[in-house]
């Protein structure tokens, strides 16, 4: 009678692709600016030019992993830059008051994660918009390290080690590098594989479904700035190793950046979706393009002009090459 | 075998030219075939259920139907003239209403804005507010469903509630061919009859109707010929005077 | 009765406003009469509504660090009709009813301080890169000025980068501009951001001894820069100096008295010789 | 006539302890009472079915239960011991699990995910994707739900295979009061006996079912006993073996 | 037999507070901020100040208003300031090259309204997340203006009635706030009472529900980037006249003020629900703060400070009295 058949099964391959679009897609999108830069100037491809740009780029790639983490449960940290200022100037001041750079790290950390779980707190605990809180958030904790500083410019003296963490070298490669890619594979083994990542997934995916089944949304939600702040302490160290002084005027528009490389690497800012293999690519697509550009004596007043470009051309061709959908051809 | 004969075959349409056919319908999502090639007819006056197991591909294909799909591959013709929907806006000009499965509805809109969602009432340049509330009234009377405030939003009615909101306003605009994906699955006793009678209304003004439900005593009281899918492709029509429940279950599960 | 001054200020982030603001207080603090800051957070539309504000309210004086100097104008001329004396600090406004211009003149200065980095490299062939901030009017004066006076010299202006006023930014922007330019010879940085950049860029980069970093505005760390011999001339103004001008200025008019229309607080090339009588400051 | 007796009253239970006895539950949602002092009793290895017309208010009773909902008054009894749930976290860990009629689905998260949400397996510090996938292939062959990739993501699922993954979560960790909001509303007819016989599985073990549902012929299939709500109010309660089709559906729809 | 009663009928009363919590909200707070500047400074309630207020809100409310229908799509547009600065300078470009500026207004309105087109079309046709859209866009505007001022700011002369749009006043009352208000009250009737403010409610709730239903789903988004687009013109073109000169710094950290005014007036960021009286009332309590605290002196070091933590405090407020719900009393 009738004529029961089965769907043909579902291709691995394709799945697959579809599953990775958007990773796959700025994976492309870096390994051509990398092919572009290449041809057209000499130094970018040489050891010294490549090191430098991960070592200057290790403050926004360790945000931008913890910042994933956040936009994953539809949430925004709009005052990472202000919190980076003030570890910054904190740090210097510390240690301009006759603390150890270990001891002052460790104050530090510890700063950086009371601030985001204050943030944190207001968000989850209270219910207030992500992106109201962290913009006062911004405004406030700039403003403290404008208080603290008063504008100075604070030397840090005599810390060859805490230098070194900015600075200095481990088999050849620079430390914040080192740092940056610990930070990252850290970010990318707890989303994937631990339940902490999952629930952060679940968090963003559907909040009230997560609460029901029991997963501890507040928490979880309050968590996610909280290691935040922390990434934004570890980065205020950095930076202020790298500079050797701290003051408030440090990463200002650091936020921008930070969360253009997390969508550029296709974390959706709806929530749920996102990777941090993505952020990792996202980030080191825009340091690139600075640098390239810089090699290239691109006039500077073009410079932000032909990266807002550049950003855009790279988040369109993930959109219009992956976005539709990978189709098997059309054997029935 | 014929190729038609392969997608299901067709049960010869009475005189009437369709108001809407489908012929070899085939849509794939990624690597998944949703619709392996369908044929489907509706007919004036006539209820067509659209039977089927989990994911056989129902509401796919009613997608197509109401142009929200746009299938790969396939032709649909609307009272003989072959057309090519780019969206449901396509579809609704060529008055084919549709409730869908997920509802459909803006939660943070009122009663009456959703129920005249699209299709909103003017005085001059500004909403007719007072006429639009007039009019909810008695579309969802036809429904008995009791709605305490037709001004709150959608949001916080109960799932019954909704369902009947979606259900009055693809029933409330005329329209020539009515699609309606489980209609009454969230809905009451008395509910569901007051849809059903709908249907038996519409009908006998001519509109094809396209019922997709699980609730199969249903089919008998209001179809006059059941499409069965399986697993992307229509594998038996029937006309309902002609068949029964028991031929129906072993139909839509493919005697598994 | 108290007398009230206002200032308007560009921002805070940089240690020359701030200096600036305390030589205010100091001299407002010794002259007995009150002084309200503003800080504009680099946004030239809330200078304006901050002196319209002060207006309102009366004061009795007011001293502006512009942004934009002929967007600041307008708000100049209300307050000059509600019979309020202003007086302009570092930015040059044009001409208007501003009773004195304080400060540097940027063009000049940096005139001259080209000719001082001419003369570091007497009839050498050196190839100089720019750490500038684009967004600040003052520093592309100081970029443009200087770059019309080394026309035409031995030292060619070879690469500009954009340190947005922002340390870290402009420090990444320099280190990339000295592995850009592996035969870079000198660096010049239009403010305090970007010589700070510059000077960690020439430390981070191991360039310290074949790269000479000039530029504007003393920090601790430039000045342990010149000590190491890589920082080879920093313009520094006066900042402190200037806010206290600018007080004395507007309590000289408001007494009735005359003001002269230029008050020329200078600047002074910062090298090695003179570094020591600019510790203190930065301590 | 007593409080408890306008409150709808209560059959005397059997001996045994009730596994939660809610008594006088109350919930106003701005000025709307959605409850209006509620008494309900759940036996252990009873199905009790919760009937009513729509927005009557069984699913915001049954949240109450679940934790979701904290009541304005009333109290919430749980194996003889008087409890105050904060949250579903407390209702969970008294072994209280829901099926819940908006599903409460992570879309992005896959089949698995969904499956283990709340309660993943660990290997060490890290989930054990492998000993989940193969648990949750038994969980569903259950349910006699077919889904083709368990590593794909729910939210391109059917409406019927979204609905049993949420059944599969709720029925798969040993729950001691199992409620389900209008559990078969999107599925088929192989799965809905599928879910009924899962009733009467987890009732031989002792579990206590709270079926919510407007397929009245399901009820007389499975429960045991019957409450009706209307208007925010249990109106009547009835031992499914005393009763009849036709009263359940007069009391419903209250004799309108 | 059983005993069946009707519910409680709704009360109007508690649901209309319901329905109107944010708007009831931030009306409090603003006139609690009103209250506390009237009483601890002789100024802040003199006529003078108060018109002063309205004229330096102006550009601020003109696109908070624009930025209200933005938000209601679920969208965001980070460009605003950008647009304003390119705008201003183009605006004082031209009119130093001889244009007049009844023209150059003209011009650049429509300059506007592409520039909005332009992003819209991105967003909406394209699929493109609307904050990378906008971000670049801020990028590349405000890069454009740099380009085209050098970095210089360009004075606008003998343009009398240009200046009198952006400092003179009609009936007493400043232009620049007549014009605002218009603004507004345009943008409350076709909120509340078009069709078309109602496809964009729809669109922000559910958009694929809009589309579904016939409505022009995608022209929707793009217009509301091109509304936006158009209100930076305005805004632009009184910010020249205020200042009578065009500078690509104008509208520096702009983006931000518009946002936290429409967030604060409770619209959400997930689209689908606000107002544009909340936002009208956002935008003022912003203005008003900055007004008094300069009236009181605060010193410089605290201003962001206590902004930050005032703002914190009104959407706490707002989230804390009036988010849990109004209960009636139970008579039940
Ligand atoms: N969160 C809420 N806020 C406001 N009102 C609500 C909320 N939840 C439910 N209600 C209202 O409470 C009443 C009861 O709703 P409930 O969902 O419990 O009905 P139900 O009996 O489950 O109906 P159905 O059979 O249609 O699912 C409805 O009128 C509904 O509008
Ligand atoms: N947008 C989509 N992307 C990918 N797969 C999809 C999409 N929509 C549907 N599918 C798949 O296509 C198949 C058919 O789904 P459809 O919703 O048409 O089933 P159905 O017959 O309506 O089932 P139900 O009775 O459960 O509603 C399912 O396997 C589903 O997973
Ligand atoms: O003159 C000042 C200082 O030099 C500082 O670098 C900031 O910018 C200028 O306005
Ligand atoms: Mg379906
Ligand atoms: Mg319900």
């Amino acid at each position: 009678m009738a004529n029961y058949t089965e769907r043909a099964k579902q291709s691995h391959a394709v799945e697959w692709l579809n599953d990775n679009a958007q990773v796959l897609s700025i994976a492309l999108f870096f390994i051509a600016c990398m092919g572009f830069f290449w041809a057209l100037t000499d130094t970018f491809m040489t050891t010294g030019n490549l090191l430098n740009v991960v070592r200057q780029g290790a403050p926004v790639l360790i945000v931008a992993v913890a910042m994933t983490f956040v936009i994953m449960t539809a949430g925004i940290d709009l005052a990472v830059g202000s919190i980076v200022a003030l570890i910054n100037a904190l740090a210097a001041i510390l240690m301009a008051n006759g603390f150890d750079w270990v001891t002052t790290s460790v104050m530090m950390l510890a700063a950086g994660a009371v601030v985001g779980l204050a943030q944190g707190w207001f968000i989850s605990f209270q219910g207030i918009a992500a992106f109201i809180v962290t913009l006062a958030g911004m405004s406030i904790l700039r403003g403290i390290a404008l208080y603290i500083t008063e504008g100075y410019s604070i030397p840090i003296k005599d810390q060859a080690g805490f230098f070194w963490l900015g600075r200095g070298t481990l088999a050849g490669i620079p430390v914040p590098a080192i740092l940056a890619v610990l930070v990252a594979i850290i970010g990318f083994i707890i989303m994937r594989n631990t339940r902490y990542g999952r629930q952060v997934v679940a968090v963003g995916s559907n909040l009230e479904a997560a609460r029901r089944v029991g997963m501890p949304a507040r928490w979880i939600v309050c968590s996610v700035y909280m290691m935040s702040g922390i990434a934004c302490a570890i980065a205020g160290l950095l930076i202020a190793a790298r500079l050797g002084s701290g003051s408030s005027n440090a990463a200002v528009g650091f936020e921008m950046q930070v969360i253009a490389a997390v969508v550029l690497g296709g974390t959706s800012l709806m929530g749920g979706r996102g990777s941090i293999l993505g952020t990792a690519l996202g980030a080191l697509t825009i340091l690139i393009i600075g640098n390239g550009l810089i090699l290239m004596h691109v006039s500077p007043f073009l410079t932000q002009i032909v990266t807002g470009v550049i950003i855009l051309l790279a988040v369109w061709m993930n959109t219009r090459l992956f976005g539709a959908g990978f189709k098997l051809g059309k054997k029935g | 075998m014929s190729e038609t004969a392969q997608r299901g075959g067709a049960i010869p349409p009475n005189s009437a030219t369709p108001l809407v056919s489908l012929r070899d319908i085939r849509l794939t999502f990624g690597s998944h075939q949703a619709l392996r090639g369908v044929d489907l007819d509706v007919m004036p006056g006539e209820c067509l259920a659209l039977l089927g197991d989990n994911a056989a591909g129902k509401s796919t294909l009613s997608k197509v139907i109401s142009g929200t799909y746009i299938p790969d591959s396939g032709t649909i013709t609307v009272q003989g003239e072959e057309v090519r929907f780019t969206g449901p806006n396509d579809a609704r000009s060529r008055n084919i209403e549709m409730v869908f499965q997920d509802l459909a509805l803006c939660d943070h809109i009122d009663v009456v804005g959703n129920l005249f969602l699209g299709r909103e009432l003017n005085k001059g340049p500004f909403l007719d507010q007072k006429a639009m509330l007039a009019r909810a009234q008695e579309m969802l009377e036809a429904l008995e469903i009791r709605i305490p405030r037709l001004t709150a939003r959608v949001e916080k009615l109960s799932g019954g509630q909704r369902q009947a909101i979606a259900i009055a306003r693809a029933a409330s605009f005329q329209p020539k061919v009515l699609i309606m994906d489980e209609p009454t699955s969230a809905l009451a006793v008395a509910e569901v009859e007051a849809v059903l009678s709908l249907i038996n209304r519409v009908k006998a003004k001519g509109v094809g109707v396209v019922l997709i439900t699980h609730r199969l005593q249903d089919v008998f009281r209001v179809c006059d010929r059941a499409a069965i899918m399986y697993e992307g492709t229509k594998v038996a029509e029937r006309m309902i005077a002609d068949t029964n429940l028991e031929e129906i279950v072993n139909l839509i599960t493919g005697g598994h | 009765q108290d007398k009230t001054y206002a200032l308007i200020q560009i921002n805070q982030q940089a240690l020359f406003f701030n200096q600036i603001n305390e030589g205010a207080q100091a001299a407002a603090d010794a002259a007995g009469v009150k002084l309200a800051i503003f800080n504009a957070n680099n946004d030239p539309q809330a200078q304006n509504s901050a002196i319209e504000t002060f207006i309102q309210q009366k004061v009795d004086g007011i001293a502006v660090v512009a942004i934009d100097v002929n967007g600041i104008m307008p708000a100049v001329q209300q307050a000059a009709d509600a019979g309020i004396p202003v007086v302009a600090i570092d930015a040059i406004l044009p001409e208007g009813p501003q009773k004195a211009q304080i400060g540097v003149d940027n063009t000049k200065t940096s005139e001259d301080f080209a000719k001082f980095v001419l003369e570091q490299h007497k009839d050498q062939d050196v190839k100089l890169g720019e750490v500038v901030a684009l967004n600040s009017f003052i520093q592309n004066i100081r970029k443009d000025a200087f770059n019309a006076a080394l026309k035409d010299s031995k030292v060619a202006v070879i690469g500009e980068v954009d340190g947005q006023n922002v340390q870290d930014v402009a420090l990444g922007a320099a280190e990339n501009l000295l592995t850009a330019n592996p035969d870079l010879g000198a660096i010049y940085a239009t403010g305090e951001p970007a010589m700070v950049a510059a000077v960690a860029a020439a430390e981070s980069q191991g360039r310290q001894d074949s790269v000479k970093v000039y530029g504007w505005d003393l920090t601790t760390n430039v000045i342990d820069g010149i000590d190491a011999g890589f920082v080879g001339g920093v313009v520094q103004q006066d900042p402190a100096g200037m806010g206290k001008a600018a007080i004395e200025a507007l309590a000289k008019i408001s007494a009735g008295e005359a003001v002269e229309p230029v008050i020329s607080v200078p600047a002074t090339i910062v090298t090695k010789e003179n570094v020591d009588q600019f510790r203190d400051m930065f301590k």
